[in-house]
């Protein structure tokens, strides 16, 4: 037993550890959740040349609470033929698998829920749960495009679980540890991850949009197609946890790549003073996080959607075999030079190299491909 | 400390619902889900003996290991195989399927 | 005592659980307690020490293999069966014969008795050296399971008509 | 930094909280929002259109081949992540299986690839 700060008894230290941290977590995801629909917003807006909303509070900066009070106030309608077990099921299964994987987000030594030996594993593994919800909200609901949507995107996440993965266990080759702390304290200075394992990091970014079903990858809520995939018959606050779970995995997802490609809480100046330390810590891992949640909405309004059988083969053809020759690769090199990780770095950032100039290649081979095709079939009918 | 007699006979217990329900249910599907049951006691027997047992040994974990291998190996396969009569026949009601037998 | 109350919830969880997959017979009801009795078992797994048995647990069954299975319910719809119809028509000789068996088990498994070795520690490295090292032959063999499964099953659901 | 026996409470702890956060929200939603079903509004909606049947029917199974796939790739990760951890004592040896472990699954893919069964209709 350890005891508390102002010589608090050890037990009631514990219990009130507990009750701040499961706290602290879910009110970091709600307010993420609000401060994200307002910024996701406003940059649209401002990419596109507009202003965004403005008319609720200054700047607008109230509407996602008045949009939060009208989502508990509206009706919550269950259509007659859903299925009663997985439709109720189906927000409990996503939304708790992502609030508890706040338990080992390090935001600062000392400052997170528990350092789990196995830290990276167990964010993997709760990754993997999502799908579970999203097939089973498919499903459930009994509507032909919620079907399709739930099948698509359990497709996706699937497909793209494998190379997220494998990404991440190519940074436990260079760490060797799980644990998240050991990942961050691997990285002091300007010696990241991000500098010695760039294509890992690259494989990685594009796994975890297509894990959090952001575009270019969000089939399916392609509403030109499928108007709101599986959650077509979602409403009310149902919906809203949903979306609530959509945005707090954004932010799990940046935050471990935070930690793990760009020094979580290392920073300028964090070890000043033992008090004001942990909480600079705790600004420079929010800056990074956020900053790749800004970076995904940019994207968002950047990038076209896929069509769903360029975004499997994409997944299962290109990055998949990628990813698994790079961790070879870099397991080799590794071996090879147990003393320096600049053979590694240079590998890496080749390859990285490679694989950029061979997209453009791979599409051109592509459309050769498909022209070929469309002639042929030109010629039979004609 | 819970004792190691406690994991034992819940796994026992968890066994023998698996075999009940590979046993009376008519389901395809539902007896594979109880197959899964049955691999998943035999997995906490096996990591209860291998952390507590005798004499201790990673061994056991390292058979779970392999456990989860066959699983996965033998759920695709069945299911593949449940698929591939649903698409002869609509049904996966063990008691109707008698293509097997000759 | 907090463990012995996590044991006490995790039994009433994977018993109840357990028995709800055999008795019910909603397919889809079935599918969810199954995966919860996973959970559970995960639980059993972090109680003993093994946490990362417990994460790898997760990870396949909950993750993988409950997908799978969510699959063949949704590939294999039933129309609404009676529920006289749910069960086979041996149930009670099968009870009878299942019944005092597992009631015997059941007593035998408790006169098990602890080690006298203290806990242990983490279970990752002692792992990974027992696989890599002493299983190194069965691993591989393991891929090949996974291959031929791969394989069979590919042949078995693609369509002819391709 | 808390007893490390402890830390599995606190993943326990976020579960429960998860769960109960969604049914809490459920309940107040459910005070809160007027509740008056007709006959339409609980219709499966499809666009206007009078739905047609129920989904659940049959559907096409190479939806199934990527699961597969999935699944087999995902029991080759359990194998990877301890080889990762301690990679560095097992060497060029564990190096090795671990090369030959992958190339056997990637000739599983190369089938799926070759059968046209990664391709999505």
């Amino acid at each position: 037993m350890v005891p508390g700060p102002f010589g608090l008894d050890p037990v009631l230290w514990a219990v009130l550890r507990l009750v701040i941290a499961v706290a602290l977590a879910a009110g970091l995801v709600f307010n993420g959740a609000l401060a994200q629909i307002y910024l996701e917003r406003k940059i649209q807006a401002i990419i596109q040349d507009r202003t965004g909303p403005m008319h609720t509070g200054p700047y607008g900066l109230l509407q996602t609470f008045a949009d939060a009070i009208k989502l508990l106030g509206k009706e919550d309608i269950r259509a007659r033929l859903t299925d009663h077990w997985f439709f109720l099921a189906a927000p409990a299964i996503v939304f708790a698998p992502m609030l508890a994987s706040y338990v080992v987000i390090p935001f600062a030594p000392g400052v997170m829920g528990a350092d789990l030996n196995v830290g990276l594993l167990y964010l993997t593994t709760l990754g993997s749960m999502t799908v579970l919800g999203i097939v089973i909200a498919g499903w459930a609901s009994n509507n032909k495009y919620s079907l399709i949507g739930g099948l698509r995107s359990a497709g996706q996440l699937i497909s793209y679980e494998v190379p997220q993965i494998v990404s991440l266990v190519t940074v436990v080759l260079v760490v060797g540890s799980l644990s998240m702390t050991a990942i961050v304290g691997s990285q002091p200075g300007l010696q990241v991850n991000a500098l010695i394992i760039p294509l890992a990091f690259v494989t990685y970014f594009i796994a975890g949009l297509a894990e959090t079903n952001r575009v270019p990858f969000d089939l399916p809520e392609a509403e030109s197609e499928l108007v709101a995939g599986f959650l077509t018959e979602y409403s009310g606050m149902r919906w809203g946890l949903f979306f609530v779970a959509e945005y707090g995995e954004v932010t799990v997802v940046s935050s471990i790549i935070a930690t793990l490609w760009f020094g979580g809480w290392h920073g300028p100046f964090t070890d000043v003073h033992p008090l004001l330390g942990p909480a600079l810590g705790v600004l420079w891992f929010t800056l990074k996080t956020y900053f790749f949640v800004l970076v995904f909405m940019w994207i968002r309004a950047t990038l076209p959607r896929f069509r769903i059988d360029q975004l499997m083969s994409f997944c299962w053809k290109f990055l998949i075999p990628v990813t698994l020759v790079n961790l070879l690769v870099t397991a080799i090199l590794v071996l090879a030079f147990p003393t320096s990780l600049v053979p590694v770095a240079i590998a890496n950032w080749i390859l990285l190299f490679v694989f950029a100039a061979s997209i453009p290649f791979l599409q051109r081979r592509r459309l050769v491909s498909l022209r070929a095709r469309l002639a042929a079939r030109e010629h039979a009918v004609a | 400390m819970i004792p190691l007699g406690a994991f034992v006979a819940v796994s026992a217990v968890l066994f023998f619902i698996g075999v009940t329900g590979v046993l009376v249910r008519r389901n395809a599907v539902v007896i594979l889900m109880c197959v899964e049951l049955m691999l998943n006691a035999t997995n906490l027997a096996l990591v209860a003996f291998s952390r507590r047992g005798g004499i201790p040994d990673e061994r056991g974990s390292v058979f779970v290991v392999f456990v989860f291998v066959v699983a996965a190996a033998e759920v695709a396969v069945g299911l593949a195989i449940i698929l591939a009569l649903y698409r002869n026949r609509p049904t996966v009601d063990v008691d109707e399927v008698h293509a097997m037998k000759g | 005592m907090i463990e012995a109350a996590f044991f006490a919830l995790l039994v009433i969880g994977m018993v109840g659980a357990g028995a709800g997959v055999v008795l019910l017979n909603r397919i889809t009801g079935a599918a969810l307690l199954m995966a919860f009795t996973f959970l559970c078992n995960a639980g059993m797994f972090l109680l003993l020490g093994a946490e990362t048995i417990a994460m790898f647990q997760v990870l396949i069954y909950v993750g993988a293999i409950t997908v799978l299975i969510l699959y063949g319910v949704m590939f294999t719809p039933q129309r609404d069966r009676p529920y006289a119809l749910f069960f086979q028509k041996q149930t009670p000789l099968a009870a009878l014969f299942v019944a005092p068996i597992a009631i015997a088990v059941a007593v035998f498994s408790f006169s098990f008795r602890d080690s006298t070795a203290g806990p242990k520690g983490a279970d990752l490295a002692p792992l990974a050296t027992s696989v890599f090292r002493d299983f190194a032959f069965p691993f591989e063999v393991a891929s090949v399971l996974l291959l031929a499964a791969m394989v069979g099953a590919i042949v078995l659901v693609k369509r002819e008509d391709e | 930094m808390p007893d490390y026996n402890l830390s599995y409470v606190y993943v326990f702890a976020f579960f429960v909280v998860g769960a109960g956060i969604v049914s809490v929200m459920m309940l107040l939603s459910h005070l809160l929002a007027p509740f008056k079903p007709t006959r339409e509004k609980l219709r499966t909606y499809e666009s206007g259109e009078e739905p047609v049947g129920q989904a659940w029917g049959r559907y096409p199974t190479h939806f199934y081949v990527f699961a597969l796939l999935f699944v087999v790739f995902d029991v080759e990760v359990i194998f990877l992540f301890p080889w990762a951890v301690l990679f560095r004592e097992l060497g060029w040896y564990g190096l090795v299986e671990m090369a030959v472990f992958i190339a056997i699954l990637v000739v599983g893919l190369f089938y799926a690839w070759k059968k046209k069964a990664l391709n999505w209709y």
